[in-house]
């Protein structure tokens, strides 16, 4: 039974099954663990990027498809809704318009690159996704009037979810600390059922037949068609699924953030952040997404407050300091960039399982 | 009641503004080390400081507000850097009901139609930037074509520059992109636009980026070929390198070391050159300006941080600064302060184009709009 | 029946194929034989849409399936192993044939159903492998199989399809002497079976002496010769340009 | 055998990743004579050449040739001490033209007429195909012609030992015979061969001497002469006991 | 290049000329945009041209090549720091022995640090395009960040030097004195490239290389030492064209390489990922096409670019030159 809830698809490796137990417990019992403002966001964003980099995995681990357009597709969830909360006012009414009418503009949208573009050489497909994104950016900066330009949009939500709202009188005393029963609560498993649902689907969909002829269409396009698989079909599909999957990425980080602008979600920076994920955790194995996601996202939230400490217990050695400060944290963060390609050259999940094969 | 108030300082320490934003920290130490001469004190209470790096992301701002506010308990926050990061956060403060001093984001609607009680800012807003050079440059013969970048910034700029000028004549609006590399087809319509005008012709430039196209001005010679003169406001002194190729430009700066006399700017002045062998620039000012804003609230207080004393006390205060005497205006809790009108004196002495104070702008003159709601 | 006509393809100037009309019976097994560089690849790509052609058509059974692509003739009913092996190298043995299954029963665009779960498919891929002997291999990747075995995987993909109309090209090229036998033997039954449509490029002539019911010999892109194999291989056109023996060497043997 | 060995490979071990792959080859390959080197599906012979040209490194054992042992040198260095490949594959570079992919195997010439004329005449009459297609690219050339391309490559500049693997395969018969001929012809000028075939009666024409290998070891070393005769022993090593395949 | 050279893709440039000329009104006007454009169009090929060598001969994708490009820039301004008076010397000559030096400075560093970049951050990826996109971009936010940790974190200035300020007029048309030396500096560039690709075997080499690395090494070539030097040629190139956008801007900023990046990469997109030629059509009708919507439309200016790379590939799908079958 559990065994198809994951679609057979089981982590293979003792390592892995204990470290996905610990995060998938520790997401789903954060709100009572993790009290401060600071982890519950983490949690929130280590939720939100899962359901994004599984998205991104269909396309790049299982279909062998280098899309920089990804984050536009994210970006279309977010502005959906902020855009719907932000006229409409804070209804239900307005976040189920919004999610379904920026699904709406993604499945066009995706069906349109993908009919025409996924043809051409994937190193230009790569490019032209590129530029289209990068295009897009600029729109949604130069739309100000509907998108509020490079300012944003912040938005109020629904009574229901907001901090205001108290499902309890007092806060419950859990054994880590006082847990405050508030929309922000409600809001959290919101996402985390929304997210886990949408993790178990997608590992349906990359185990089924489908999935199966994503890979050979991976490893050897042009035998896949032989065989009589239409490649574009296939292609065009599975890049449908990723747009539509992460455009509700973009609806859940709306609807935690309560705004949204073109830095938030459609960056560069934060392609880059995916792509490195989903490197980290492993390529074409969705339960890298969850490792990765957690652990990038760790990094990268707790980076600054470890070089802090870092940088004073260095304090008077000659250019060490320089280096560590919370300042440079960047730079640490190019180098796990550097280093994970070098050390998971399959993702910790190909290492973790070569492991167990020994 | 603690014995600490507790301050987040919220700013893009890294980032693209991370310059300006360096800037904005030590003055606001300074000013704070001044303030309070040196003891870190207001009331017995220790003033505790929290750094927070916003990286100029909106998101990664609010969320760092809410923690300074929930999880490290801060009193009051500072910042941020970039207007954006402003406007995602002010939502925060209104949940917390806690004070956010707005230092140095710029956006009109910060004070304007985002505004809630909490928010006080001691920055200068768009239109005070862009009024002052109004008021510089608004004379019968003068014929002006704004150059802006297109986006939040410079439409805001030159919508209020435009409100502002009265008795010069503004013939064109030119906007490029913010990403813009190559000036010469703006400049070329400048030309085209200009032709035939009489009288002295401006071009008043609101350009934050560092592709500036300032120096394009000086290399398609435009002063001499076409009688167009240039003026725009201050910037930080690494920009105004390129205002040495132009001698005589004019225009209405918010700071400049070597303008404000007065006993606050002497004293940051001095501290500066001592710690840091440079003189402060820009952003220092309205670093140091906040920490001066802070300390006058608290000790009006005594000590009481909570935004429900800071907020009346705070409404109509006048406090000192770098920049003379300065005035949280009660309606949007804008700081209404000085500006300098100033002429560029090229002087071998400096790296950059210095300004010269032609007059000092004194708030009454410029007539800043109130654009918020209470 | 699979049916060119006209068949033609140029590159740039050079016609590798050149107005070949032809028509395969099935039951029958045909070998194309002609020099290297004859078009004899090129005709095999023609007829599965690897390449669109120039000019004239390919018919299958009365359907014209010129305007189609590579992937609708193979669902037509058109299947294809290849010269240079063409595998899925990242992917096991079972996998490659299993892919092949699946592709004949239809369900790649089942999205729902868990693959594992399709017990019948996995069944047959393992008959298949039993088949071209590499059952003990099925859990290798392909990428990984020496070069014979490779030839046998490809050979392999090609019985999973199940099409009506099989086209080798080579299929024993690198293979060991004593795994040979297991392919002829493979390509005998399919010939037993009287309903299968079987083309076969090789340039070994004991394999095509024995095999094939018929000849058709390519040169320079035209179809220069068709017959029975013993008057075709007798031929002076075959005997010269291709197996390289003078007339008079011929006269004598 | 009286004649020197130009390359001798002694208990030499080879792993790929995890895998053992070679358990202790030795052979022997005599100056100026073409070995055969022959062996089922599997059985290490691709390994063995690419063991000499120092892609893969033994792991235990030495490879020593002409006096040098050369079991840790980088592939450059052995390629530059005379010795060309062939590799199973081809290895043609399918974006460059015929004449390109000449121009680099010849590795004094700085242009294609430092090239020795009379020895790329001689080259278009072995395979004419390589004249005609001169300026095209080569990834468009039929199977056979990359594999005439590849050997072509081989021997555009005199080399003291040629390391070929199956270059039979996908060839006309016509062409088969022009290589016997060429290979002869080489032999004549003093190169050293050592040769990976299945098509025995290709290696039965050519052999001077022959190893049989099985499992990664070589099971059988002798004179062709000795095994084209002895059917029973092509029985034993190569599973050749049928007529149907000569 | 044979007599066949396909020669269509060299009309573009003149054609967008030629569209632009009524539409822009007036001929000096026209004049002045056109050539201003064409002259930008040769700095973006200078900064382009090591990422074409690179990416055209090596297949890396190398999403750090802007680091060098503001590398190059940065160590540039320290030399004319440290050469002030030559820089301010009003004399053509003494300019130059501020200029070259600097150049050369530039190239030298930003080619030693090519070299380090092969050796560590590339040399595990060849062939694999995803992981050097992520392993050039975290070696580029690296390299960013050091220039933060050299020169600070804020814009320096890098005014040009005396005699190369101010314009040449020509009636009504004005023509700035730097854009003709950076229109020279890009000819020079791009003739070296030229022939050093198509009369030496160096370039079939790496292409051949890209290909089958282990065949070119069993032809007896020591492939490594080649694929370095290519890399530290395009890195050097690059640092030269750091310097020449550096004078452009005459400011720069450390994160200078990541804005040019996007920029740079559509350039040889439309070249055809890696051919020269391609690469300076390319740059020459993106320097065009700014020019010319900036005039006619600054609103267009935004997407000029990106329109101007999807039309190329609508009527090429491999970009104007396409190498090879990548
Ligand atoms: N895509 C292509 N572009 C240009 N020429 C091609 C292309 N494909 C094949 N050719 C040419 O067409 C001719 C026929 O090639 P083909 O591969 O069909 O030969 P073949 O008969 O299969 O030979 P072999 O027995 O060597 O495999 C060859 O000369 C080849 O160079
Ligand atoms: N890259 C690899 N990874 C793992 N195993 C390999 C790899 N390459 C070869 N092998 C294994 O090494 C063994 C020997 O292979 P090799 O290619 O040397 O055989 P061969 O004698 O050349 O066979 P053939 O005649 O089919 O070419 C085989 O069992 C093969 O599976
Ligand atoms: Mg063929
Ligand atoms: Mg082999």
């Amino acid at each position: 039974m559990f065994s198809r809830l994951l679609s057979h698809d089981l982590p293979r490796s003792r390592w892995l099954a204990l470290m996905l137990v610990v995060i998938v417990l520790g997401l789903a019992f954060a709100p009572f663990l993790f009290t401060g403002v600071k982890s519950i966001n983490v949690a929130a964003k280590v939720l939100i990027f899962i359901a994004l980099v599984v998205s991104f995995d269909l396309l790049l681990g299982y279909t062998g498809i280098v899309s920089f357009a990804h984050t536009m597709f994210f970006g279309i969830g977010a502005y959906g809704l902020a855009i719907a909360l932000n006229a409409m006012g804070p209804t239900w009414g307005a976040i189920a318009l919004g999610t379904v009418s920026a699904l709406a503009i993604s499945l066009v949208l995706s069906l349109v690159i993908g009919l025409f573009s996924l043809r051409v050489r994937a190193i230009f497909f790569a490019m032209i996704t590129l530029a289209v994104a990068s295009a897009f950016l600029t729109l949604a900066s130069q739309l100000s009037d509907i998108t509020g330009g490079e300012d944003g949009l912040s938005f109020k939500v629904p009574e229901l979810l907001t901090p205001g709202f108290a499902l309890m009188e007092d806060d419950w005393e859990g054994p880590f600390g006082a847990v405050a029963l508030n929309g922000r609560f409600i809001t959290y498993y919101l996402l985390f059922a929304v997210v886990t649902g949408m993790f178990l689907v997608m590992l349906r969909i990359v185990n089924s037949p489908f999935g199966r002829v994503l890979q050979a269409i991976r490893e050897n396009d042009f035998r896949a068609e032989a065989l009589g698989y239409r490649t574009v079909v296939y292609r065009t599909l599975s890049n449908v699924l990723a747009a539509l999957f992460a455009t509700l990425a973009g609806c859940l980080l709306a609807l935690w953030l309560r705004y949204n602008g073109p830095d938030t979600s459609l960056s560069f920076e934060i392609m880059l952040d995916i792509l490195l994920i989903v490197v980290i955790g492993g390529m074409g194995t969705l339960y890298g997404a969850i490792l990765g996601s957690t652990l990038f996202l760790l990094a990268q939230s707790y980076l600054q407050d470890l070089l802090r400490l870092a940088g004073s217990a260095t304090e008077g050695l000659p250019l060490l300091p320089a280096l560590l400060t919370p300042d440079r944290w960047l730079l640490w963060l190019g180098l796990l960039f550097v280093l994970s390609v070098y050390y998971f050259p399959t993702g910790i999940v190909g290492r973790l399982r070569d492991r167990a094969k020994r | 009641q603690s014995k600490e108030i507790r301050i987040a300082h919220v700013y893009s320490k890294t980032g693209p503004l991370e310059a300006y934003a360096k800037q904005t920290h030590v003055g606001l130490m300074m000013g704070l080390d001044y303030a309070t001469g040196g003891t870190m004190e207001v009331a017995g209470k220790k003033l505790v400081i929290i750094e927070k790096d916003d990286q100029g992301k909106p998101d990664l701002g609010k969320s760092l507000l809410a923690a300074a506010y929930g999880d490290d308990k801060a009193d009051i926050a500072v910042g941020p850097t970039a207007s954006p990061v402003a406007l995602a956060m002010l939502p925060v403060a209104e949940e917390y009901r806690k004070i956010l001093l707005v230092e140095p984001a710029v956006a009109d609607s910060i004070t304007g139609d985002k505004w809630n009680k909490y928010i006080f800012r001691t920055g200068r807003n768009s239109s005070q930037d862009a009024i002052s050079n109004a008021v510089a440059l608004d004379k019968a013969e003068n014929t002006i074509i704004t150059l802006g970048q297109d986006d939040a910034f410079g439409r805001d700029g030159v919508k209020a520059f435009r409100e502002a000028i009265k008795k010069a004549k503004v013939i064109h609006e030119e906007f490029q992109p913010p990403s813009t590399t190559d000036f010469t087809p703006a400049i070329q319509r400048i030309i085209d636009k200009f032709k035939g005008v009489p009288g002295r012709k401006f071009v008043w430039i609101v350009w934050s980026r560092p592709n500036s196209p300032f120096s394009k001005f000086a290399e398609l010679e435009l002063q001499k070929r076409h009688g167009i003169e240039m003026a725009s406001g201050g910037n930080i002194l690494p920009a105004m390198v390129t205002y040495k190729q132009f001698p005589g430009m004019e225009g209405a700066a918010y700071y400049y070391f070597g303008i404000p006399k007065n006993p606050v700017n002497e004293a940051m002045v001095a501290r500066h050159y001592k710690e840091f062998k440079s003189p402060p620039d820009f952003f220092t000012a309205g670093g140091f300006s906040a920490a001066m804003a802070l300390v006058t609230a608290l000790k009006k207080t005594n000590g009481d941080a909570k935004a429900s004393a800071l907020i009346p006390a705070m409404e109509g205060m006048s406090f000192d600064t770098p920049k003379g005497k300065m005035t949280f205006r009660k309606e949007d809790h804008q700081a209404m302060q000085s500006m300098y009108h100033f002429k560029i004196k090229a002087d071998p002495a400096f790296a950059w184009g210095v300004p010269e104070l032609v007059r000092e702008i004194k708030p009454e003159e410029m007539n800043v709009p109130i654009r918020n709601k209470r | 029946m699979l049916e060119t006509r006209d068949l033609t393809v140029r590159f740039g100037g050079h016609v590798a194929v050149n107005a070949v009309s032809c028509a395969f019976a099935p039951g029958t097994l045909t070998a194309i034989v002609g020099p290297n560089g004859a078009g004899k690849t090129t005709y095999f790509n023609l007829i599965s849409g690897q390449i669109k052609a120039s000019a004239g058509t390919v018919a299958l059974n009365g359907q014209d399936l010129t305007p189609l692509g590579a992937a609708a003739r193979a669902q037509a009913g058109l299947g294809r192993a290849f010269q240079l092996t063409n595998l899925f190298p990242q992917l096991s043995v079972r996998e490659n044939v299993r892919l092949a299954v699946q592709a004949r029963a239809g369900a790649g665009l089942n999205l729902w159903r868990i693959w594992s779960d399709r017990r019948d498919l996995l069944e047959k891929a393992d008959r298949v492998l039993e088949a071209v002997a590499l059952a003990d291999k099925r859990d290798a990747l392909a990428a990984s199989l020496p070069h014979g075995d490779q030839r046998k995987l490809e050979v392999g993909i090609l019985m999973a399809l199940e099409p009506q109309v099989f086209m080798f090209d080579e299929p024993t090229a690198g293979m060991s002497v004593d795994e040979v036998p297991v392919i002829l033997n493979l390509i005998r039954q399919l010939k037993n079976d009287k309903t299968k449509t079987i083309l076969l490029v090789e340039h070994k002539m004991d394999v095509v002496r024995e095999l094939s019911d018929r000849i058709i010999v390519l040169h320079n892109g035209e179809l220069v010769a068709d017959g029975e194999p013993e008057t075709v291989i007798a031929s002076p056109v075959v005997q010269q340009a291709y197996l390289g023996i003078s007339p008079q060497e011929a006269e004598a043997a | 055998m009286s004649a020197q060995n130009l390359l001798t490979l002694e208990g030499v071990h080879t792993h790929i990743g995890a895998y053992h792959i070679l358990h202790g080859v030795d052979l022997n390959v005599p100056a100026n004579q073409l070995t055969m080197l022959l062996g089922r599906n599997g059985a290490g012979k691709t390994t063995t050449l690419r063991t000499i040209m120092g892609l893969w490194h033994a792991s235990q054992g030495r490879v020593t040739l002409a006096g040098r042992d050369i079991t840790a040198a980088h592939t450059p260095d052995i390629s530059r001490s005379g010795v060309a490949y062939v590799p199973e594959n081809m290895g043609i570079f399918a974006d460059l033209s015929v004449k390109e992919n000449m121009l680099l195997a010849a590795r004094g010439a700085r242009s294609i007429d430092d090239i020795d004329t009379k020895r790329l005449e001689w080259i278009f009459d072995l395979f004419p195909a390589m004249k005609k297609f001169w300026n095209h690219p080569a990834g468009k050339l039929s199977g056979g012609q990359k594999q005439m391309l590849a050997v072509s490559r081989a021997i555009v500049e005199p080399r003291q030992l040629l390391l070929i693997d199956e270059p039979s395969k996908g060839l006309a018969p016509a062409i088969i015979q022009n290589m016997i001929a060429a290979f002869k012809a080489l032999k004549e000028a003093q190169t050293t061969i050592l040769l990976v075939e299945q098509n025995f009666n290709f290696a039965r024409q050519l052999g001077d001497s022959v190893a049989v290998m099985d499992d990664g070891r070589v099971v059988h070393s002798g004179r062709m002469a000795e095994l084209a005769e002895d059917e029973t022993l092509q029985a034993r090593l190569l599973g050749l006991s049928l007529k149907a395949h000569q | 290049m044979n007599k066949d050279f396909d020669y269509k893709p060299l009309l573009l440039v003149p054609l967008l000329a030629l569209i632009a000329l009524p539409l822009t009104g007036s001929a000096s006007t026209w004049l002045t945009l056109t050539v201003a454009g064409l002259a930008m169009g040769m700095i973006v090929f200078v900064i382009a041209s090591g990422l074409t060598l690179v990416f055209g001969l090596m297949d890396v994708l190398n999403f750090g090549h802007g680091v060098f490009i503001a590398l190059g820039a940065f160590v540039a301004t320290s030399v004319f720091a440290a050469m002030g008076s030559y820089v301010e010397a009003d004399s053509f000559w003494l300019n130059m022995v501020a200029l070259l030096p600097a150049m050369l400075v530039a190239m030298a560093v930003a080619g030693a640090l090519g070299y380090v970049f092969e050796r560590v951050i590339v040399k595990p990826v060849y062939g694999q395009h995803l992981k050097q996109i992520l392993i050039t971009m975290g070696g580029m936010i690296i390299g960013e960040e050091l220039i933060k940790v050299i020169w600070g974190p804020q814009q320096i200035a890098m005014p040009l030097p005396v005699s190369l300020r101010g314009a040449f007029i020509f009636g009504e048309a004005a023509v700035e004195k730097y854009r003709v030396l950076a229109v020279l500096v890009g000819l020079l560039v791009f003739l070296a490239m030229v022939w050093t690709l198509n009369r030496t075997k160096v370039g079939l080499l790496i292409r051949a290389g890209v290909q089958d690395r282990e065949m070119v090494e069993s032809l007896g070539y020591r492939i490594v030492r080649l694929f370095i030097g290519v890399f530290v040629a395009g890195s050097a190139l690059a640092g030269l064209g750091g310097v020449m956008w550096g004078l452009y801007q005459q400011t720069v900023i450390p994160q200078m390489g990541a804005q040019v990046n996007v920029l740079i990469f559509i350039v040889i997109i439309i070249g055809g990922l890696g051919s020269t030629t391609g690469a300076l059509i390319g740059a020459l009708l993106v320097g065009l096409m700014a020019n010319y919507t900036g005039f006619l439309a600054p609103k267009v200016a935004l997407f000029s670019n990106i329109a101007l790379m999807v039309a190329i590939l609508l009527w090429r799908p491999q970009g104007v030159y396409p190498v090879a079958n990548r």
